[in-house]
């Protein structure tokens, strides 16, 4: 064997830090390394030339490149292989830069180790054997999940390229949070006029096959070809049949009185609703839970009377459908955290205290008050925004939830438009970091007044009596320090609006479990990396909007762009290059027991008949290489290409 | 006057919270004695390794009331415990610090009465002393309930429902010594490790194991800093309950409300369980004040103010009995003897007729019908 | 001959020296009474002579010692009287024994030590520094012959100035305290009338300070200040420890409703009742 | 250079027995006005750069327990600690032994009196053996060149500023600000590493002729009567007490 040792400086990030000479000098007295060299950046141009030349000059057949993680360059260096005519995986990277020099204090104790990790691959690329990469080719079709605005421009995105898309959504109505919104920040836009004709465009595009109060219950399958059952619950109204003309509605003899979920419980609805008026589809829907019908079966359903179209159908029930895509696209948008879980916000407590989104409802003409701020019938004379309400708190969401600054300062900014109010934001730091954003603080500070400080506590118990008769009738008092002024100060408000951090919405860890992906420290989507793969969850899985973190319209809006052009960029391509390190069953061993079949987390293993015996078969084009299957198999019938029992062994080995 | 604190002033103290604050000002808000600033800006100037006012530390009453409001784990009342043991360390103490600290040296007490009069109060009552008898539980009687006036009723009933339940403990009367859970507080850790000696000494002299307490400031150290068995007399109380050894006969017909110490609650996270022995006692009607359980006040007893009563502006007691008179209770009901010190004393200045009791008076006088 | 030691402030003589004036004629021998510095000489008809050691520079008290001991070893006198005062107690001498802190001298001195826990008897001959208030005072007046002497004293003593009490209220000096407590909240106004006909001065317990009704300059106890007037008259104030501690009162009076009031233990004489009801008419009498 | 003279005395808060001969203290303890001079010498030793040593006297009893004292008085910045043990004696013997020890200081500091000091008082006397001046009652000290101005309390809020020339001894009475607090880890390690000198002193034994007695304890008289009837009784006492 003619082995091939290249150390990377990069820069000082290893050579300022480990003793090169050194590594070269010892790497030269491993055995069967014919030449070491070592270079400012391996990865660069000069550098790949080196190995080229070596390769064709030394009759290399095993290459070691000692440099940064193999997540950033292996490959890099397996295509320099293959260039060079050598079969690109008889290559093995010693990770002496995040492994090593990044991460210890001490230079010779480090430099130390950096010969192990050296001589540890040198040992084990002896073992690689030749391997071929598989072609799969990608089936046209794309599921997105989630109808908020992400989802919809997802969508639209991709049915435009011709493609067809699913789209899943679990609510009655796609428009997700946004729908509920008043206007948006900085351009105060008016949302409804800016995302309802988006909406109808999902509606008419005959590539998007719209699936709503549906859910994906099961995902199998891997890139390319992934096979989706999606639940579609019944609606009890035929949506090709309504014409939105809403009697049904008008006619049920239900009054108003179960909290709409869509006017964030501050508006009231009846068993059959339509979430509001621009709904796509455009159709109401009956909650079985709250017919009367349902309930009592004995409910002179008028609204089957009125229904011209017929369209009313009791007998509707869930089904399961099932479709086959090659890509699929997240965007599940978020949900809000639970003011009432910090119990000194009074929410749920108070009747004045409000979430942001309540009064995005309340500031939308078709919500519960029609566009007016009302609190307890009047019109708030002083009004309070407290940001970060569990957001950038260990005590609940750790993270900045990056849109309540600029959120709060748009509701002031409405507030003082709609109401004589006088309104305080009260914020810790302000971050208005988007394009146009400061300018839109400037602006909205000539009108309101803002405070450093996090409020400590939302009361209606005054201190003493004096402060009792200021506050009386259904005022609260928030507490707070006025950090600037060092000042702690108690001011009675008449409406308090919390603007509670951003979560991952209900579902997202089931979600997380059915596509076999993994979620962050604070249940978002990982992506597979922060900077230069932010959509990217895992091959043919994309992510998009507040399903991958907090973040407002125009960056959900530009990342399902960007996911639904890596979906159609594979689909456009028509195949996938699998990686060939996945698992192999040597039949010979294989006693057929199975016990690999559950383990395996992409299901590509099943048990079958070869020749009269049971045998495990694994789906390589389902296997993700994950090893899971080698380690549980009890005779060792299962390996795993690249990581054969002797490669690590030997890699092992030469460590001790 | 700046003091500059060298780098190794803060790596010696090691306090780790402070790079997380982020200045928000909910601790200064939410602390009943801040002045407005405080524990905020010395958070900040700690941080800067300069502190302007070090004084204004003694503010503090370890309550930890801002640890439990803080946004950041920043723990405010840890800074503030570090910046007294840099104080202490400067030999620059307030004076009646200082005469707490010197009083519980010379006399390991915190009013430096006499050592040898510590186990008086126990004269007519015949209360088993370790030298004289086989135990499984020592009695830690602590100094308040040894010594003041107040709740000096308050041990006799617990030694009395001790005596009656017939359990196996004794205590060390004049050899007791101080726990040292408020020196601690106070961050005079060398005189809490003399005192933590000393009382191990002890221990092991009469082959102490375990350890009963009323006091929830000798409960704390007991469990969290000397790491040895400690059960409090409440504990013991709730369960005689519970399995009928104690039957509560008497009704109390009273509208109570719990104050919860902070040495039980935010600092061992016992809320429910007085609550749930007041509940117990028929004809009690338990109300809650606006602030309970985490976000409870403190007496203004603790971090050695128990000595000569707390010297803030603010007193921190007399908005808590003003707290229960807004429930409209007749009866204020504490856990700790130095809670009701300084809320009896408080419920006197504020003038007004409610009373403050012991959970031990109240279960007392459910089971005799008698002792209020 | 027994030499009595007028103590003088500001050329007056201080009541102390009467208080030792009784005690020295009791004694029924041939007294003595020695006045430094410049002094009006005035109420010392007890004694039958008076030593006047005049001069400018005697003023000065803290010379008082070296005079005291030129007369002692010119005079020989077998007892020396001094009132046991800030000013007095400088007069110890080490030429002659001293005793201190006596409060009787008959034929054995009694003396209080050991912070008023023990008293101590012994037969004694020299200087007798008596406390305060041992004796009723006896203030003579009348011709009484007067010796001026002049002495010369070698010590190096510079009197440069005498600070005058502040004008404020000083608890800690007063001779007179009324204390008002929780039971005397409503009456405060009435206490500082009584305190003012007694020439004395209002104290008060914690609760009071606390909820602002007098300032903490007036705070009697461990918290507060520690008092040690004459009289302390205790008025709806129970004896809680903290503030009892503070009291070094030598007469103790107190009235509360309460029988069991732990002030009455330290106190001389009681009354079980109510002070809203007492002090009006109290007051009325000592007016 | 500066000499503090401690006495132990008995440690009055935690009791003594009384016999009709002898008192004997559970427990002895610094005499607490001879601490507060430690703390003004030590405030002069900060100020004018003195050197401080300091001299404990103690009985057999408490020979030993002098020590803490002392190492606290190094803990607080003393330079130098004695101690002396002596017998059943009177300030005017302790005063015979010491002066030629404190001949060679400046400035002598001691407590005004002890607690359980009732014949002779001992700076007093020592001043009068070393034949230097004395002001007792002290409150404040200052040095200015080679004398010191003290401030003498005369009660009643009044003072005496007073300039004497040193060599000089005062008797101290009070502090203007209450004493340093020596944290107690310091205090230890003091106590592990300095050490106190023991002088060798031969202080001569003389005992006194007392009777040691309880003191009468005093009974609280009620007054009984209708409130007009109290308030002349009353009204007569309190005339009575304050005349």
């Amino acid at each position: 064997m003619r082995v091939g040792v290249y150390i990377c400086h990069c820069g000082f990030n290893i050579a300022g830090f480990l003793d090169i000479d050194e590594l070269v000098r010892y790497a030269e007295s491993l055995n069967d390394v014919v030449i070491v060299r070592d270079y400012r950046f391996m990865c660069s141009n000069p550098g790949q030339e080196l190995i080229r030349d070596d390769i064709e000059k030394l009759n290399l057949d095993r290459v070691v490149v000692a440099a940064c993680s193999p997540n950033l360059h292996e490959a890099t260096f397996r295509r320099v292989l293959s260039e060079s005519g050598l079969n690109p995986f008889f290559l093995q990277i010693a990770n002496i830069r995040e492994q090593c020099s990044w991460v210890h204090s001490d230079k010779v104790k480090a430099t130390e180790k950096a010969k192990r990790i050296i001589r540890s691959a040198v040992e084990r690329v002896k073992h690689h054997t030749a391997l071929e990469s598989k072609r799969v080719n990608v089936i046209p079709r794309v599921l997105v999940i989630g109808g908020g605005i992400a989802g919809i421009s997802a969508s639209l995105l991709i049915a435009e390229a011709g493609v067809e898309v699913y789209l899943v959504e679990r609510e009655p109505t796609i428009g997700g949070n946004m729908a509920k919104f008043d206007k948006v920040f900085p351009t105060l836009d008016c949302a409804a006029c800016i995302l309802t004709p988006k909406m109808t465009a999902v509606k008419e595009n005959p590539n998007i096959k719209l699936y709503t109060n549906s859910e994906v219950v099961e995902v199998r399958g891997s890139v390319g070809n992934f096979k989706v059952k999606i639940r579609v619950k019944p609606r009890f109204i035929d949506e090709d049949a309504c014409t939105g003309c809403m009697e049904c509605v008008d006619s049920c003899l239900y009054y108003p009185t179960i909290p709409s979920k869509f006017d964030e419980k501050i508006g009231f609805r009846k068993p059959i609703y339509m979430p509001f008026p621009q709904a796509i589809p455009n159709t109401p829907i009956i909650n079985p839970d709250e017919c009367l019908y349902f309930i009592t079966n004995k409910c002179p359903m008028y609204c089957e009377d009125v229904c011209e179209a017929d369209a009313i159908n009791f007998e509707q029930e869930e089904r399961i459908e099932e479709v086959e895509v090659g890509a699929i696209v997240i965007a599940t948008g978020y949900k809000l955290f639970d003011p009432s879980e910090i119990s000194e916000y009074g929410y749920g407590r108070y009747k004045n205290v409000f979430t942001a989104l309540q009064v995005e409802r309340m500031l939308n003409s078709t919500g519960p008050t029609g566009g007016r701020i009302v609190v307890n019938g009047r019109e708030p004379e002083r009004v309070a925004i407290v940001h970060c309400v569990g957001s950038r708190d260990e005590r609940y969401r750790r993270y900045c939830s990056r849109v309540c600054c600029m959120y709060s300062l748009k509701l002031a900014h409405l507030i003082k438009e709609r109401t004589n109010a006088e309104v305080y934001n009260f914020y810790i730091d302000m971050r208005a970091f988007g394009k146009g954003y400061e300018e839109f603080y400037r602006s909205v500070l000539e009108e309101v007044k803002v405070v450093r400080g996090k409020v400590a506590e939302i009361t209606d118990i005054p201190m003493n009596d004096d402060e009792r008769r200021e506050v009386e009738r259904g005022r609260v008092i928030v507490v707070f320090e006025d950090t600037l002024l060092g000042r702690v100060e108690r001011i009675p408000f008449d409406m308090v609006i919390l603007s509670p951090a951003i979560e991952p919405s209900d579902g997202t860890k089931e979600l997380a479990r059915i596509l076999k992906v993994s979620l962050d420290e604070n249940g978002f989507f990982r992506e597979i990396h922060p900077k230069l793969a932010p959509t990217v969850v895992a091959p043919g899985i994309f992510v998009c909007g507040c399903a991958q973190g907090p973040k407002d319209i125009q960056d959900s809006v530009a990342q399902a762009e960007s996911a639904a052009g890596q979906a159609l960029s594979m689909i456009n391509r028509g195949f996938v290059e699998l990686e060939p390190t996945t698992a192999y069953v040597d039949e010979e061993k294989c006693s057929g027991c199975g016990m690999c079949v559950p383990v395996c987390p992409f299901q590509a293993i099943e048990v079958v008949s070869v020749n009269g015996h049971v045998r495990a078969r694994i789906d390589e084009s389902l296997c993700m290489g994950c090893g899971v299957c080698a380690a549980s198999c009890p005779s060792r019938a299962i390996r795993h290409r690249l990581f054969e029992s002797e490669t690590i062994r030997a890699e092992i080995l030469s460590l001790l | 006057m700046v003091e500059v604190l060298s780098e190794s002033y803060q790596n010696k103290f090691g306090y780790e919270g402070l790079t997380r604050c982020y200045q928000c000002g909910n601790c200064t808000a939410i602390c009943p004695v801040s002045d407005g600033r405080f524990p905020r800006r010395l958070i900040a100037h700690l941080r800067w390794g300069r502190i302007e006012r070090f004084d204004e530390v003694w503010l503090c009453l370890q309550c930890k009331l801002c640890d439990e409001f803080c946004p950041r784990d920043t723990n405010p009342s840890l800074a503030m415990q570090t910046l007294k043991r840099i104080s202490v360390e400067n030999g620059s103490v307030p004076p009646h610090i200082g005469e707490f600290l010197m009083n519980v040296y010379r006399r390991r007490n915190p009013w430096g009465h006499s050592r040898m009069k510590r186990g008086e109060w126990m004269k007519d009552l015949n209360v088993p002393t370790v030298k004289d008898c086989e135990f499984d539980w020592l009695w830690f009687v602590g100094c308040a309930n040894s010594f003041d006036s107040r709740v000096l009723g308050v041990t006799e009933k617990i030694a009395r429902i001790l005596n009656e339940l017939e359990i196996s403990y004794a205590v060390l009367g004049r050899d007791e010594g101080c726990c040292g859970n408020d020196v601690k507080r106070i961050g005079e850790d060398g005189l809490f490790e003399l005192l933590m000696e000393e009382n191990f000494k002890v221990f092991k002299r009469y082959g102490v194991e375990r350890i009963i307490t009323h006091s929830p400031h000798c409960y704390n150290t007991f469990k969290n800093d000397y790491n040895i068995e400690v059960k409090l007399f409440l504990e013991l109380l709730h369960d005689f309950i519970n399995d009928g050894s104690v039957e509560l006969k008497h009704e109390f017909k009273k509208v109570v409300t719990y104050h919860d110490s902070c040495f039980l609650g935010r600092y061992n996270n016992i809320y429910e369980l007085p609550r749930e022995i007041l509940r117990s006692v028929p004809g009690l009607k338990l109300v809650e004040m606006r602030s309970n359980r985490r976000t409870s006040i403190c007496c203004g007893g603790g971090a050695g103010n128990i000595a000569v009563g707390y010297q803030g502006k603010v007193q921190p007691s007399i908005l808590r009995v003003k707290e229960a008179l807004d429930v409209n209770a007749d009866v204020l009901a504490v856990a700790c003897p130095f809670c009701k010190i300084m809320l009896e004393e408080a419920s006197k200045s504020v003038n007004c007729n409610l009373k403050v009791l012991d959970v031990v008076d109240i279960v007392y006088h459910s089971m005799y019908g008698e002792g209020l | 001959m027994i030499l009595v030691y007028a103590e003088t402030f500001e050329g007056k003589i201080s009541d102390v020296t009467f208080e030792l004036l009784r005690k020295a004629r009791e004694l029924g021998d041939e007294i003595w009474t020695v006045v430094i510095g410049n002094a009006e000489i005035e109420g010392l008809g007890a004694s039958d002579k008076v030593i006047h050691v005049e001069g400018e520079r005697f003023n000065n008290p803290a010379l008082h010692r070296y005079v005291l001991r030129k007369l002692i070893e010119k005079y020989k006198p077998k007892k020396i009287l001094i009132g046991n005062t800030p000013i007095g107690i400088d007069l110890a001498l080490g030429i002659m024994p001293t005793l201190v802190s006596c409060v009787d001298l008959d034929s054995k001195a009694k003396v209080v030590s050991y912070g008023g826990k023990v008293f101590v008897e012994v037969e004694f001959e020299g200087i007798y520094l008596i406390n305060r208030g041992s004796f009723e005072p006896l203030k003579v007046d009348g011709e009484v012959e007067v010796e001026k002497v002049s002495i010369d004293v070698d010590k190096e003593i510079e009197l440069l100035d005498v600070i005058k009490p502040e004008v404020d209220v000083d608890i800690t000096k007063a001779d007179v305290v009324v204390g008002v407590g929780r039971g005397a909240q409503n009456i405060v106004d009435l206490a500082e009338d009584l305190a003012e006909s007694l020439g004395g001065v209002v104290g008060a317990s914690r609760p009071l300070v606390d909820q602002g009704i007098l300032p903490p300059s007036r705070q009697v106890g461990r918290s507060g200040r520690t008092i040690s007037p004459k009289l302390y008259l205790a008025l709806g104030i129970s004896g809680a420890m903290e503030h009892v501690e503070g009291v070094k009162a030598k007469n103790v009076i107190a009235i509360n409703k309460d029988r069991k009031a732990p002030i009455f233990r330290i106190s001389r004489y009681g009354v079980v009742g109510d002070v809203e009801e007492i002090v009006p008419l109290l007051l009325e009498r000592l007016r | 250079m500066i000499c503090v003279i401690v006495r132990a005395v008995p440690d009055l808060v935690e009791g003594l027995e009384i016999e009709e001969r002898d008192v004997r203290p559970y427990r002895y303890i610094a005499n607490e006005l001879d601490e507060y001079a430690v703390e003004h010498a030590v405030s002069l030793k900060e100020k004018y750069n003195e050197r401080v040593e300091v001299i404990g006297i103690a009985s057999e009893d408490a020979y030993d327990e002098i020590d803490e004292s002392l190492y606290m008085a190094i803990a607080k910045g003393v330079d130098k600690a004695y101690k002396v043990k002596i017998p059943k004696t009177t300030s005017y013997k302790i005063a015979d032994a010491l002066s030629d020890f404190l001949k060679k200081f400046d400035i002598i500091l001691t407590g005004t009196l002890a607690v359980d000091e009732f014949y002779g008082v001992l700076g007093a006397t020592i001043a009068d053996k070393l034949d230097i001046p004395y002001v007792g009652g002290v409150r404040s000290i200052e040095i200015e060149g080679d004398s010191v101005i003290v401030k003498k309390e005369l009660g009643g809020g009044a003072y005496l500023v007073l300039k004497v020339k040193k060599p000089a001894l005062f008797g101290i009475l009070s502090l203007e600000k209450p004493p340093r607090y020596v944290p107690i880890s310091k205090l230890r390690s003091v106590m592990r590493s300095a050490e106190i000198e023991e002088l060798k002193v031969k202080v001569e034994e003389d005992v006194l002729d007392v009777r040691f007695l309880e003191p009468p304890k005093p009974e609280v008289e009620f007054i009984d009567g209708d409130p007009e009837e109290v308030a002349e009784k009353l009204a007569e006492i309190i005339r009575g007490l304050i005349s």
